[in-house]
């Protein structure tokens, strides 16, 4: 299980600064944050920063050796196998986001707007899927998805299809199961940065003559951009390196840069490779993640 | 030894083993652990890894201390281990039954560890699609059973032998896979399903909609007492797969490990796990009933018939394999 | 139909909230209806689970309710608490520092912690494992890294809702404890803590969840004396498919809902989402 | 009595001086809504007379918002209805009404320009870009944020945000403009400046408006008339003088300024047919007061009278003599001097109190607390209402 | 000719007679406080006298609650010393200093009760439980909530809250009690009522207070003095009376109370040394002015006047005569009527509008809008102000 809602979504634009968070009271502790830095630094920073490191270096068995070479990257770029696999990651990720985004909004927009008693049974619904692990929610689509599943048993008996189709082991399979993952993550941000737009916002605009449609695609959209953006960075970085689903879903037929990762690190013992790879998902991710929020910046700084 | 330090608390030797999990565990508890415990008085502590490579991958990513002390792999692993000096080694003076194995399978370990089993790539099929017990790997292309076969992922190695032999169908062979990855392309498009894992192609045979495909003996001898499939070796002939045991340079047990590969190499041993999970020893000469001896690689002649495939090659192309297939079946 | 029809029709008030159910249904289906599956899976007496199904039956429950699975769900639940109990001190301590610092400094160092979540778990793990080989410390595989590697991505969780409710706490009120007489540490203990407890909760909740869950970044880090469950289940699926599998997955998921019911007396799991980030 | 101090002529023929066409109007009957437990409008009928600025006053949850949520449409009544301009409007959204709110926090669009978010109305009703830039300009022009198109909401301040939250409102010309506490968020001296901006843009525009307000100086000074509601229903509706004057009862009368409220005992009815006269304690004349709401009480009956501080006068040794009137003479328990106005309070007798508010006191002097004072009350201004 | 319309005894002598030693005092010498860019207290000196109640008065931003917060010990000034009854208090942390803050919201501790909250400084103090538990039971009768102290301060009105608040504050007995802004969040009403109370419950106990507020007349009817701030810096610091009616600039005047700030020409000094005479437009004769703070203008130089609107008189054709004083001739512009006092614009000359406050217009009558009206500047009520 990965994910959180932790990139910060839309502030409200036009609230001031609380005196507390004015400068002037210093924080009673401000050391107080130190421990999780350090935590952070050996289990994630240094580890990392050696990684990129190694994957310009040359492996020798299990032993890192000098000097300083591209060849790694040479041989993956080189590959046109590899490159189709990036590319097919990259897609597949950027589709689960639009997903994630686009069914998150909906669900957020009627928890956070909606008077229904109905929305405390969505919320439940949205939270339950974080109680079960990934492998555990990929089983239910296994299920699901195999030849004789229900899915293939309703297409048959509404007649759309004459024989099953094979589900397991399409990159359909794998969106959806990534989707479904990662899904009440979209929510909680779409959630929040909804609730930092001012509901009389909405009502002004009905209120000047703009119907439901109008309303949301003038008013809600453009304000919630910067939290979509969010959700969508979240979603597409989570997918980029998602293992378990594109593995089980995948059923072996479905390559991302993260079953890769594992067969170069296991399978065919290329740990060079491997850290290549890595970088690789680590420069797409880094690379998307800050050229969407500089987009959102933009277009929050727009409004002054 | 200190990985190993919840378990060998006072009470006599322990023997960490690491092997596959499922009906292969079951067996080795009752058939090799058991009596050795009896014989010894060193306790056998068994875990379930993953496949061989993955065994692999743990003793060569902690530098041949992975923990446990002998590894059930494969011939693959040892060659690999033999160059990566972090198998031990493993002759006739630590391992005095290695001197039974005959030469072929002896130059396969790489004097990094021990045969203990020969598996063989078996075709599995429908006894009710075939009248007859097929003859060739040809009726997998057939318009007849196409729809039924199953197409393995080379990340397991029965992937690795089904493309070599469709590879010697049509004049290839480990140097020349290329018609091999054609065949796979073409029967790709009418397959049942394209598993990782042999234990994937259980549920077609349980529910009969497979018809024919590659498998080992070993689980194909299960099956074929529990479902309505049997299996047979091809006249084209086939690749067997080596069972290997080697012990990480690291092991913290290293003389029960000898002691206990000596003890799996000895000929009652041998017979006894062959005829439990159904592979070939790797002592040939062995007394088998003959029904026994008809499916499994019991004699040399048998054994000689039979393709090894070179480790050396498999490994260097295992990635490009992989690829091959993946655009194969795309 | 032209897009003028299609969005007089949108205008009008019943088709647009129609629309929006289905829409809503169809998404709330495509979330619960794998669920459910697993469930139902576990108590029909099919190794191949078929419709309509043939009936019911425990028969794979007897197999779940063993050592096998047992062990390695303690040990789950061993990492996922050790691991949260690390995430809750640590981010707790940060979320203070962070609700009530400003500036600049405050951005980066909260970007910093909750950068783990942007990179692929997978990469993080082979990452630590890399590590732990170059410095010769393997024996750290196991329960010792999966604690701290876990607690890595449940310092976010914590930091989240812990920051939601530091929102909630007014820093007016430590000032009026400090005026009456208190400590910095005593205004912060009688004062702040209290008030922080339900994000406290909640985050180590959260912490221990995605920690019992965990796949990516176990992947490269259990131990053949720690398999946690999740991994386990994977592997299990590579030999074998059986719904004893789905009977497992239930007994783990029924845990963390008696876990998260039992917490949710005392906090509202839902707050996290409410507010603006930490 | 009234004096004619009003500045308005009568509000609909103001409208058609503005050349509007004066057919419009608001028209609540019936209307009740509830939420979950609590009822927050009942059962309401109101009449809004076209061009007419109404005020509905009332303290903290009384429905005020409700009721004009119901009329924007925001909120659906459970039963009842409304008519804009003759029409029934109760089930209809809010984008098909003709109204135009001004909202207490402003609700601009932050992501939209001043000139955009005045121009949003506009462009719903899909006018023309060149006759939006037009009207714009015009609307902020008559706001005096003319030139400001370009800007940011947050740029501006408090009043000028509420200033183009007001040009966007008008500038669709709405047939009811209306305004939830629009002055709230404000500080006295802009609050002041801006009520008699709003009310002389009305006036010129005159467009019908409903003013929602819990501060009585506002309603007073701005409104045509003023719906004084309680607990979801309009007590009271009456022009300002009449509101502050003749109250109905006591809660209106206690809402609506200072005041003192007294009690007394009936000794008789009035010489006039709507008076009476009431014995104060203390006091060696009955008091004669107007009877407001109800018939004249019963002679022995207690009576509440109201005597608001300003009517009253206070006589020192020293001072002036008062205007007629029945004089009480009690002790000073209590000077708050606010400058311009000093409050004093006479204790007259263990059950009564007088506020008297003195002006200027600065020139007029006041006493000191624990001295003698008498009070006079002016014949004519006491109001007796029903307790 | 300040009337004697103070309750208050000598702050100091009430100190005493309340029983307290009568030693406390706040000191501040050249404060000074920059946040960044902006300069929030500036080179302030104070003194508050022990027993008093001084009032902070200002715009918003001018420092007031920076102040406070310096005194209070949560911010350290930048330069300059606090003395709190002579001592040295500047670089000590908030929980060493004897002071005791009511705060705008309340700042109630929310996971406490109200016999929590109050009990709080004494727990901290490590009083006995018994001597806490009577000591709060005291504080809560004091501020009228006797037998409180189980229920959460979520239950309580603001008004309830924000006694709980003035009952922390003062169990402790603090050596200075500050209040910022203790009323704000309060309706008009309630802010009426809490102000006396607050006042009489200080000088009960007779605590040196600083009392921060933008609120005029709070400041007052509350204050033994007031210092008015402006960007950082007193501009003047006094009696309310002498705030009022001799601010030492336009600044202070416009601050504090309506005014009418009018600017004339001075013709000479007058009879008095502080005087001088001031010619408006529109006027016959000439104004006299008392002159405040600096020494009297040049004849022929332009003068400010501040003129109060309350102290001016109406007359019109059919009002009795006005009190001596200069008369100028004008037309009506406006009229606001708020019910117990009605402000109407006069318009003298293009130049000069005036303000007049008519107290109980409904009595007096007002004058309708247009129509003539004469407005007399009584003798003595004129200041001139620095310009
Ligand atoms: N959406 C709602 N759900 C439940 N109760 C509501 C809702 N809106 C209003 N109420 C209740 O209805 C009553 C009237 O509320 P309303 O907002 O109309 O009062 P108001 O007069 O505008 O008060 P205020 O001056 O505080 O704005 C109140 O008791 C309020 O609590
Ligand atoms: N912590 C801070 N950081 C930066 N600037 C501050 C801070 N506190 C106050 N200021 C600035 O210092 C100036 C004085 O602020 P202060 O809060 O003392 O004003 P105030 O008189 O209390 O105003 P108000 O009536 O609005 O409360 C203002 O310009 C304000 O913006
Ligand atoms: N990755 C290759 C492993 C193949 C070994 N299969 C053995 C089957 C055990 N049941
Ligand atoms: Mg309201
Ligand atoms: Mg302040």
């Amino acid at each position: 299980m990965t994910a959180s809602t932790a990139i910060s979504p839309a502030r409200s634009p036009s609230r001031p600064p609380t005196t507390a968070t004015r400068p002037g009271f210093r924080p009673a502790f401000p050391w107080l944050a130190l421990p999780a830095t350090v935590w952070v630094l050996a289990t994630f920073a240094i580890p990392t920063a050696i990684l990129l490191a190694s994957s310009v270096l040359t492996y020798d068995g299990a032993t890192l050796t000098g000097p300083l070479t591209a060849a790694n990257y040479a041989e993956l770029f080189g590959n046109g196998y590899f490159r189709s696999v990036l590319w097919e990651t990259v897609w597949m990720s950027g589709t689960v986001g639009c997903v994630c985004m686009t069914a998150g909004l909906s669900v957020a927009h009627f928890l956070v707007r909606s008077a229904s008693r109905l929305r405390t049974l969505v919320l439940l619904i949205v939270i339950s899927p974080l109680v079960s692990s990934v492998v555990v929610r990929t089983y239910g689509w296994l299920v699901l998805l195999q030849d004789d599943g229900l899915v293939n048993k309703a297409l048959l008996a509404a007649g759309l299809i004459d024989s099953p189709v094979p589900l397991i082991g399409s990159r359909f399979a794998v969106i959806l199961g990534l989707a479904h993952v990662l899904l009440p993550f979209a929510v909680f941000t779409a959630m929040s940065s909804l609730q930092s737009v001012d509901p009389r916002l909405e009502l002004a605009s009905r209120d000047l003559g703009a119907g439901p449609v109008t309303t949301f695609h003038r008013i809600t959209l453009p304000l919630i951009r910067p939290g979509l953006i969010a959700g969508f960075t979240l979603t597409f970085a989570i997918s980029l390196g998602a293992y378990a689903s594109a593995a089980v879903l995948g059923g072996g037929r479905v390559q991302t840069l993260a079953t890769l990762v594992r067969d170069r690190m296991v399978v065919s013992l290329e740990w060079g490779q491997a850290a290549a790879i890595s970088v690789v998902i680590l420069a797409v991710g880094a690379v998307t993640v800050s050229a969407l929020l500089v987009i959102g910046r933009r277009s929050r700084g727009r409004r002054g | 030894a200190c990985t190993s330090t919840s378990v060998d608390d006072g009470e006599g030797d322990v023997l960490l083993v690491e092997g596959y999990g499922a009906e292969y565990q079951q067996l080795f508890e009752e058939t090799i652990a058991k009596p050795f415990t009896e014989k010894t008085g060193i306790r056998i502590q068994y875990t379930a890894g993953g496949s061989a490579s993955e065994q692999y991958a743990a003793i060569r990513a902690s530098k041949g201390n992975p923990g446990f002390d002998v590894a059930v792999m494969t011939s693959m692993e040892l060659y690999q281990g033999g160059i990566d000096k972090l198998l031990a080694e493993v002759t006739p003076e630590q391992v005095p039954n290695l001197a039974n194995l005959p030469p072929k399978l002896r130059e396969h370990t790489y004097r990094a560890g021990a045969i203990q089993e020969v598996q063989q790539v078996v075709l599995m099929y429908d006894r009710k699609a075939f009248a007859q017990p097929p003859t060739s790997w040809n009726v997998m292309w057939e318009p007849r059973y196409r729809s039924g076969t199953l197409v393995f992922n080379p990340a397991n190695v029965l992937g690795v032998y089904a493309m070599l032999n469709a590879a010697e169908l049509d004049g290839g062979g480990i140097d020349d896979t290329a018609p091999g990855f054609s065949r796979i392309a073409e029967l790709a498009k009418h397959a049942l399903a394209t598993p990782q894992a042999s234990a994937e192609a259980v549920p077609f045979m349980q529910k009969g909609t497979a018809t024919a495909f590659p498998y080992f003996d070993g689980r194909a001898a299960i099956y074929a007492r529990t479902t309505n499939y049997d299996y047979t070796v091809p006249r084209e002939g086939t690749y067997a797969l080596l069972g290997a045991l080697g012990i990480p340079v690291g092991a913290a047990h290293k003389e029960a490990a000898y002691s206990f590969v000596d003890y799996w190499l000895s000929a009652d041993v041998q017979r006894r796990w062959a005829l439990a999970y159904n592979v070939g020893p790797a002592i040939t000469g062995l007394d088998f009933p003959a029904e026994f001896a008809a499916k499994h690689i019991t004699t040399p002649e048998q054994l000689e018939r039979t393709r090894i495939a070179d480790a050396a090659k498999v490994m260097r192309n295992r990635t490009a394999w992989g690829q091959q297939w993946a655009e194969a079946v795309r | 139909m032209n897009t003028r029809v299609l969005r007089a029709a949108l205008r009008h008030r019943g088709t647009w909230i129609i629309l929006r159910g289905v829409l809503l249904v169809l998404i709330l289906a495509f979330i619960a209806v794998p669920m459910l599956m697993v469930v139902w899976t576990s108590i029909q007496p099919d190794t191949y689970p078929a419709f309509p199904p043939s009936g019911l039956s425990l028969r794979w429950w007897s197999a779940a309710l063993t050592r096998e699975w047992l062990l390695p769900m303690a040990l789950s639940a061993q990492v996922a608490l050790g691991s949260a109990v690390c995430a809750l001190v640590l981010g707790s301590a940060a979320a203070y520092t962070l609700a009530r610092g400003a500036g600049r400094g405050r951005r980066f160092l909260e970007g910093f912690l909750a950068a783990p979540l942007l990179l692929p778990e997978i990469v993080i793990s082979l990452a630590v494992v890399q590590l732990v080989s170059v410095l010769d410390a393997r024996r750290l595989i196991g329960p010792v890294l999966l604690v701290a590697t876990h607690a890595l991505i449940g310092i976010p969780f914590v930091l989240r809702t812990v920051g939601v409710s530091l929102l909630g706490v007014n820093p007016v009120w430590e000032r009026a404890a400090r005026d009456l007489g208190a400590s910095a540490w005593r205004a912060f203990y009688t004062v702040t803590l209290p008030l922080m407890r339900s994000g406290m909760f909640a985050g180590a909740l959260f912490a221990f969840i995605v920690s019992f869950n965990n796949v990516e970044l176990s992947l490269f880090l259990t131990s053949r004396d720690a398999n946690t469950l999740p991994i386990r289940l994977l592997q299990y699926m590579e030999y074998q498919y059986s719904p004893t599998l789905a009977c497992v997955a239930v007994t783990s998921v029924v845990g963390i809902c008696a876990i998260a019911g039992a917490a949710s007396r005392f906090v509202r799991l839902t707050d996290f989402i409410h507010g603006e980030s930490t | 009595m009234i004096a004619p101090t009003r500045t308005s002529a009568e509000p609909s023929a103001r409208a058609s001086e503005a050349g509007t066409s004066g057919g419009f109007g608001v028209v609540l009957r019936g209307i009740r809504k509830q939420f979950r437990a609590a009822v927050a409008v009942d059962d309401l009928d109101l009449d809004v007379r076209p061009g007419e600025f109404l005020t509905l006053l009332g303290p903290s949850g009384c429905g005020k918002t409700t009721t004009l949520n119901m009329i924007a449409g925001f909120l659906t009544p459970d039963r009842g209805r409304i008519l804009l301009d003759g029409q029934d409007v109760s089930r209809q959204p809010p984008d098909r009404r003709d109204t135009a709110m001004v909202f207490q926090q402003y609700a601009l669009f932050p992501h939209l320009t001043v000139g955009q978010n005045v121009g949003y109305g506009l462009r719903m009703r899909r006018r023309r870009p060149e006759e939006i830039r037009t009207l714009v300009a015009d609307a902020l022009q008559r706001v005096g944020l003319a030139g400001r198109e370009g800007d940011a909401p947050g740029q501006l301040s408090g009043g000028q945000q509420q200033r183009v939250a007001l040009a966007r409102a008008i500038v669709v010309r709405p047939k009811v403009l209306l305004f939830d506490e629009p002055l709230s968020n404000l500080d006295l001296k802009l609050r002041e400046q801006l009520r008699l901006e709003i009310k002389h843009l009305q006036r010129e525009l005159g467009i019908t408006s409903v003013f929602v307000t819990h501060d009585q100086t506002e309603a007073l000074v701005m409104s045509d008339r003023i719906a004084v509601m309680r607990a979801g229903r309009i007590e009271q509706l009456g022009a300002p003088e009449q509101i502050y004057h003749d109250p109905v009862n006591s809660f209106v009368a206690g809402f609506v300024g200072q005041s003192n409220l007294v009690t007394g005992t009936c000794t008789g009815a009035g010489p006039e047919p709507t008076e009476c006269t009431v014995r104060l304690p203390g006091a060696a004349h009955p008091v004669r007061a107007r009877v407001v709401g109800a018939g004249p009480p019963e002679p022995g009956a207690s009576v509440q009278l109201l005597l608001r501080p300003e009517a009253l006068r206070l006589v020192g040794p020293t001072d002036p003599p008062a205007p007629a009137g029945v004089t009480l003479d009690g002790r000073v328990t209590e000077v708050v001097n606010e400058g311009s106005v000093a409050t004093v309070v006479v204790r007259v007798a263990e059950s009564l109190r007088l506020r008297v508010a003195v002006p200027d006191p600065a020139s007029r002097g006041i006493p000191a607390p624990g001295g003698e004072a008498s009070v006079v009350i002016p014949s004519g201004i006491a109001r007796a209402l029903p307790s």
